[in-house]
């Protein structure tokens, strides 16, 4: 599946390239035979549930687990017998796993002491990487432990440049900040990806995360990626009810083809109509946003009739939540309306529905 | 902050309870109690006996009544030889430590990083031996390597040859240490190695360390606490240790403990060896609290 | 884990509580309550094993806890710290009782009445006027004779003839030839004496400065070319193992075990002569006595009148770690009772020769001098 | 695959080394029992005649059986009393912030880190200024004062893991102090004390240097194997010393067993 992904974007060179990865761990198959490319510069996010294997996978690029099978190749070289000091790869973690004994200055220059390199240069070195990453230069011989968690952030992402890697891996290194620190980092670090040019892969389970900062995504579930895409791509084609689930709230509707090119739920009245259907069973996702209160039932290629169960304000739009014989619809508008307590018609287009395969 | 919160949750808890008592004592006051009242009674008061007797007349027993520093004027008479005691005592124990460091260590590191779900035996294994009297097992030492003995037996049987002779030896007795002080040097490693997150130790390989250099660098200064309670519990029981001179070594170097017994034995001088236990007193204890002071307690063992 | 009684419980508070109040007197009479069920014994090794206490207790339905040193400064040393509180009986080399705990009042006197038969049926050296049991001005009987035996040093006869041992005596240890052969016990009282009479110096008098730089030489010299300084035990395992030839102070107290356990070739040497007027062999004669403790056990003097029953002086000679000849054996109901391998394991045959070669055990006047120089010369081995 | 081995070759080493080092601990106590199931008196190897005789006549001594009852007395007093001085000690070390907490976390670590024959002989000149004669009473406050601090380690580690919000909300729900003790405190801490009054059992039963010399008249198993080995020799001392050995593995593996119990209810 990475082959088509692969098509648009041609032109660019590239660098890894993980050919039928596996991790077994007492048994249990943690990753199940992964194939992905990543390009030279790629902005890279693999997202996925606790427990997807996205870590594992990691862990295994960064060098500090050994695939069971397969092979990982940068520029056509095979990585699996490097060790994790001499892979130009660098890992964020997710603890940050700063070195507590040490000040702000020591741990951004260690990957230069372990290269003998000289103070001086070390430290010219460590405080360059402090303003690219905002740190103020006072910092320098901070106790690390006395810095915020943002702070901490920053030391640990200016440590991983210090190694000059080629590749830098994150492990979901903001997922323990709060939401508006989380929303400014992740801004600086699309904005640091874009100066320094280099390859970063980064796992998270947010996929709003992705969608920000990625130039292309994959999504894992227990161990498999099941769909490596552009944001735009995942966001809008999702390959199965899992990603399109993962992608946030979603109306689902279980369905099958009525023979006559249209679709019929067991648990709804009515037949619906779906751009492009397969004829097989599936489901139809429609996005909250893509379903709306409709004045007439032909205002929309579908539509449901029920009743509006409770509302709630989500700042720059409103949600409903609408109740249509045993199941609930999302429903979003960018106004409030306000409805009395009858029956309300909800509807939506068949280009704005998603068909998605089990 | 944290301290403070808590401070006003214990002020509250005994606030409410305790009304009518008043703030007598903070209930961690009032639980430390019991261990301060024995540790006065059992661990002050004798040591300060040991003090007084120090100061008491050269073979008497007029303890709190005589006062002279005769005991100490002879222990540091030049003529006097009680300090190849000291030296040796001092010695073995700085050696007993740094080979003990060497042999824990890995077994420490195995028992935190690689033996998973046997290290709990392992862990037992190693504290069992705590609870056998110590002359036991050195008495089972010379049994192995007395000449007909099970070494020396075993490899006549075998082949005929005799085993080295190594009993009665200033070697064997630091042998007899190391064996004897194994688990207090391993114990305190594991709790330094475990104080050591596992992150740290993988990003520092990331970063380009060797893995000696992730040891110099990352493993032991942040196992330090650990590995200093352990060099310290081990130095400090080695230089008080005597069994091994006696059972094991022949004697064959006389250690400061056994110049104490004499004076407390055939030299019936008890104010004689109270000056020699003041004196290694004050070396294990002014060592003890230098460490204890460097250390952040709550850290090692809360693990915080 | 541990089943407790509820008594158990309130004794060990008692603990507790007896600390603190131990300076008003009140652990004094808790203590001191009720002691016509138990006896506690200081003595050295013999008298505390199962097979000479086990019937006792049994008989008299008592708790008798002993305790076994093997010195006898120690012990001496143990009730002028105040223990005279806790024992009821000690048990020393003679003149301890003679010299230092009569003088001292840390011993009782017996009622000779009761006691004095018994010594008419002892060996003829201990028939009357045993001074030795006796305080110096002859009036107060301060305690009964059983064990004795000489005690000098101790060789393999298969390495070194007896003969050969007893005639060149003390001067063995002089040969360059034994160094890294022999051990020397750690028992530093006797180690003195032999010290003294390597060095060719009578231990028991007052010495020169000459005689004292002599004996630190000589005692350098020996702590250094011996191959061990160790207890009874240790000594006695090296000789049969054939880690050493030969052990200095020792004899049939030490080396009896041994000889009893199929080494025959292992023997206590009495040298032919010697410094002490021209006797080589030091000799040891125990003395039990009640201790003056103020609250003493009526099982005390039941007790010395139980070891000198035939039987129980018979198993008192062969308790479980070391075998002596007792006084006893001067009756012959008593005497029957060893057997011919018995009486081989303490060298009988040559017995009555080796004591009267020897001098009896003594205080030395400088002891505490010689005993600086003897520890000296151990820590210039190392 | 070459990481692969290095790694492998790294946990077989340590492993060889550890179980290396655990056959050496093990070796000397192995050595003793083959010496209390020879015939003889004195150990030549390979042993000439096997027999239990030793076993046989160590099981029948009164003497021995007042020794184990003396130790076993010894030892449960002070694992009861230990116990209770060590929990209240522990939450004082772990549990409260108190003023002198540091201070306090301090002091009962000396102890500990204090040479044991010369803490004998300190309390053997206390005891003897105070007049008190030495029993196994006595004892019982030496061994003290070496266990309670071991003790009160012990369960202060289990304390760390401890949150006093959980008392507080109990408190909150309506329970007394007393009640919050029994409730809440004691059930969650048990695992700790447990594997505390194991401990105490233990180092007090094994314990030599301090027994020498404050349990006066009353002998405990170590100090008679002490005596016996220097004078008075015979296989008893290895027998008994096996017993000893084998009662504490027993002990052990019972207490063990309730500590894993513990542990697992309290999760």
């Amino acid at each position: 599946m990475s082959e088509t992904a692969l098509m648009g974007e041609s032109r660019q060179k590239l660098l890894l390239d993980l050919v039928g990865v596996r991790k077994t761990f007492d048994g249990f198959n943690a990753v199940e035979r992964i194939d992905l490319s990543v390009m030279e510069g790629e902005f890279f996010t693999i997202v996925g549930p606790s427990g997807s294997g996205k870590t594992t996978l990691l862990r295994m690029l960064a060098g500090m687990d050994q695939p069971s099978d397969g092979a990982i190749y940068l520029r056509g070289e095979s990585l699996n017998d490097m060790p994790a000091n001499k892979r130009p790869t660098c890992l964020v973690f997710q603890s940050l796993a700063l070195f507590p004994h040490m000040t702000v200055g020591q741990n951004i220059e260690f990957a230069l002491k372990m290269r003998k390199i000289a103070p001086a240069a070390r430290k010219a070195r460590a405080l360059e990487l402090m303003r690219v990453v905002r740190l103020p230069e006072t910092y320098y011989s901070k106790n690390v432990m006395k810095c915020s968690g943002g702070e901490k952030q920053r030391v640990a992402l200016a440590r991983a440049f210090a190694y000059d890697p080629e590749i830098l891996l994150f492990d979901e290194p903001l997922s323990a900040l709060d939401y508006k620190l989380r929303k400014t980092l992740e801004k600086e670090l699309k904005d640091l990806h874009r100066e320094t040019g280099k390859t970063f892969i980064y796992i998270t389970h947010s996929l709003e995360e992705a969608m920000v900062m990625s130039d292309r995504i994959g999504v894992m579930r227990d161990g498999r990626l099941v769909q490596v895409g552009t944001p735009e791509e995942i966001y809008t084609k999702p390959s199965d009810k899992f990603v399109s689930e993962f992608m946030g709230e979603v109306n689902i509707v279980q369905v099958r083809p009525d023979g006559a090119g249209r679709y019929r739920s067991e648990d709804l009245a009515g037949s619906f109509t779906v751009n492009a259907p397969p004829s097989t069973d599936g489901y139809v996702v429609i996005r909250p946003e893509f379903l709306r209160f409709l004045a007439s039932p032909s205002d929309a290629d579908n539509h449901l009739t029920g009743r509006v169960h409770n509302e709630y304000s989500l700042g720059s739009r409103v949600q409903y939540q609408v109740r249509v014989g045993e199941r609930m619809f999302l429903v979003e508008q960018p106004r409030r309306q306000s409805f009395g307590g009858g029956d309300v018609t909800i509807g939506w287009d068949a280009a704005d529905a998603i068909f998605v395969a089990e | 902050m944290k301290i403070h919160a808590l401070q006003i949750q214990d002020a509250a808890i005994s606030g409410t309870a305790k009304k009518s008592r008043g703030p007598f004592l903070t209930p961690g006051a009032r639980c430390a109690l019991p261990v301060i009242v024995l540790l006065l009674l059992g661990f002050a008061a004798p040591l300060t006996a040991v003090i007084a007797y120090s100061f008491a007349e050269p073979h008497s027993f007029n303890v709190f009544s005589s006062f002279t520093f005769a005991n100490y004027a002879e222990i540091f008479n030049t003529e006097n030889t009680v300090w190849m005691s000291f030296l040796w005592s001092l010695s073995l124990a700085a050696v007993t430590v740094l080979i003990l460091s060497v042999i824990a260590y890995p077994i420490a590191y195995g028992m935190v990083y690689v033996f998973g779900r046997w290290s709990g035996l392992v862990s037992i294994l190693f504290v069992f031996p705590l609870f056998i009297s110590e002359n036991v097992r050195l008495y089972g030492w010379v049994l192995f390597f007395i000449k007909n003995g099970v070494f020396d037996g075993t490899l006549n049987l075998l082949g005929g040859s005799d085993a080295p002779e190594v009993l009665y030896s200033p070697g064997i007795i630091l042998f007899g240490m190391i064996y004897t002080y194994l688990p207090y040097m391993l114990f305190p490693l594991v709790l330094g190695l475990s104080l050591l997150p596992r992150d740290v130790v993988d990003a520092a390989k990331d970063l380009g360390a060797s893995r000696y250099q992730v040891w110099r660098e990352i493993e032991l200064p942040l196992a330090m606490p650990g590995f200093m309670i352990g060099l310290l519990l081990t130095f400090v029981l080695a230089v008080g240790a005597i069994a091994e001179s006696k059972v094991l070594g022949g004697q064959s170097v006389i250690v400061l403990t056994h110049d104490i017994e004499v004076s407390f034995t055939y030299a019936q001088n008890w104010p004689l060896g109270s000056a020699l236990a003041v004196l290694i007193t004050l070396i294990t204890g002014g060592l003890t609290l230098f460490m204890l002071f460097k250390l952040d307690l709550d850290r090692v063992l809360g693990r915080k | 884990m541990v089943e407790f009684s509820r008594r158990t419980v309130l004794q060990m508070l008692g603990a507790g509580g007896a600390m603190a109040a131990a300076s008003t007197g009140f652990a004094r009479n808790a203590f001191a309550a009720g002691r016509d069920k138990e006896m506690n014994i200081l003595c050295w090794e013999g008298y505390n094993s199962a097979q000479v206490l086990d019937p006792f207790r049994t008989e008299f339905g008592a708790t008798v806890k002993a305790e076994s040193l093997t010195n006898d400064p120690t012990m001496v040393n143990r009730l002028r710290a105040g223990e005279t509180k806790v024992w009821d009986l000690i048990n020393l080399n003679n003149p301890w009782a003679r010299k230092l705990m009569w003088p001292e009042k840390l011993i009782k006197p017996l009622d000779q009445e009761v006691f004095q038969p018994y010594f008419a049926k002892m060996l003829p050296e201990f028939k009357a006027p045993f001074h030795w049991a006796m305080s110096d001005d002859g009036k107060d009987l301060l305690g009964m004779a059983q064990r004795f035996g000489p005690y000098s040093f101790v060789v393999n006869t298969d390495k070194v003839s007896r003969k050969m041992a007893e005639d060149e005596g003390w001067d063995l240890f002089n040969d360059k030839a034994i160094v890294g052969r022999y051990g020397v016990q750690e028992s530093d009282d006797w180690n003195v004496f032999d010290m003294f009479l390597v060095a060719g110096i009578d231990p028991f008098k007052v010495h020169s400065e000459a005689e004292m730089a002599t004996f630190l030489a000589t005692a350098k010299r020996i702590y250094k070319g011996a191959k061990l300084i160790g207890d009874m035990a240790s000594l006695n395992q090296a000789l049969i193992s054939g880690e050493i030839d030969l052990y200095l102070t020792g004899g049939t107290y030490s080396v009896s075990p041994a000889r009893a356990d199929g080494y025959p070739n292992l023997r206590g040497i009495t040298p032919l002569r010697g410094p002490m007027n021209g006797k080589g062999g030091v000799m040891w004669i125990e003395v039990t006595s009640t201790v003056n403790n103020p609250n003493l056990s009526p099982l005390a003097p039941k007790f010395l009148q139980y070891v000198q029953r035939p039987e129980v002086a018979h198993t008192v000679a062969f308790a479980e770690g070391t075998f002596n000849p007792v006084s006893q054996m001067g009756n012959p109901e008593c005497f029957k009772l060893f057997t011919k391998d018995e009486l081989e394991a303490i060298q009988w045959d040559s017995l009555s020769e080796e004591m009267a070669r020897s001098v009896a055990y003594d205080i030395v006047p400088d002891y505490e001098k010689a005993l600086d120089l003897l520890n000296a010369a151990k820590r210039e081995r190392g | 695959m070459n990481q692969e081995q290095a790694a492998l070759r790294t946990r077989t080493l340590l492993w060889v080394w550890t179980i290396f080092v655990i056959v050496v601990v093990y070796l000397p106590v192995v050595c003793s029992a083959l010496a209390s199931l020879t015939k003889s008196r004195y150990f030549l190897f390979p042993i000439r005649k096997w027999s239990f005789d030793w076993w046989d006549k160590t099981m029948a001594s009164i003497e021995v059986s007042t020794l184990v009852k003396t130790s076993l007395m010894l030892a449960g007093s002070v694992t009861v009393l230990a116990t209770l001085i060590g929990f209240f000690g522990a939450l004082a070390f772990a549990r409260y912030n108190w003023k002198g907490r540091s201070l306090f976390q301090k002091v009962v670590l000396l102890p500990i880190f204090f040479p044991q024959p010369v803490l004998g002989l300190a309390l053997l000149l206390w005891f003897n200024a105070l007049g008190l004669p030495l029993s196994w009473h006595t004892a019982v406050i030496a061994h003290l004062v070496w266990i309670a601090p071991v003790v009160t380690l012990v369960i202060a580690i289990q304390v760390y893991g401890f949150d006093p919000v959980v008392e507080e909300a109990a408190f909150d729900l309506g329970a007394s102090r007393l009640q919050v003790m029994k409730e809440v405190t004691l059930p969650m801490l048990w695992p700790g004390i447990w594997s505390g009054m194991l401990f105490a059992f233990l180092l007090s039963w094994g314990n030599f240097p301090l027994s020498l010399y404050t349990s006066g008249a009353d002998s405990t198993v170590p100090k008679w194997l002490f005596t016996k080995m220097i004078a008075g020799y015979t296989p008893m001392v290895p027998t008994l010393g096996t017993m000893s050995t084998l009662g504490a593995a027993l002990v052990l593996s019972i207490g063990g067993v309730a500590v894993i119990l513990a542990r697992r209810r309290s999760n």
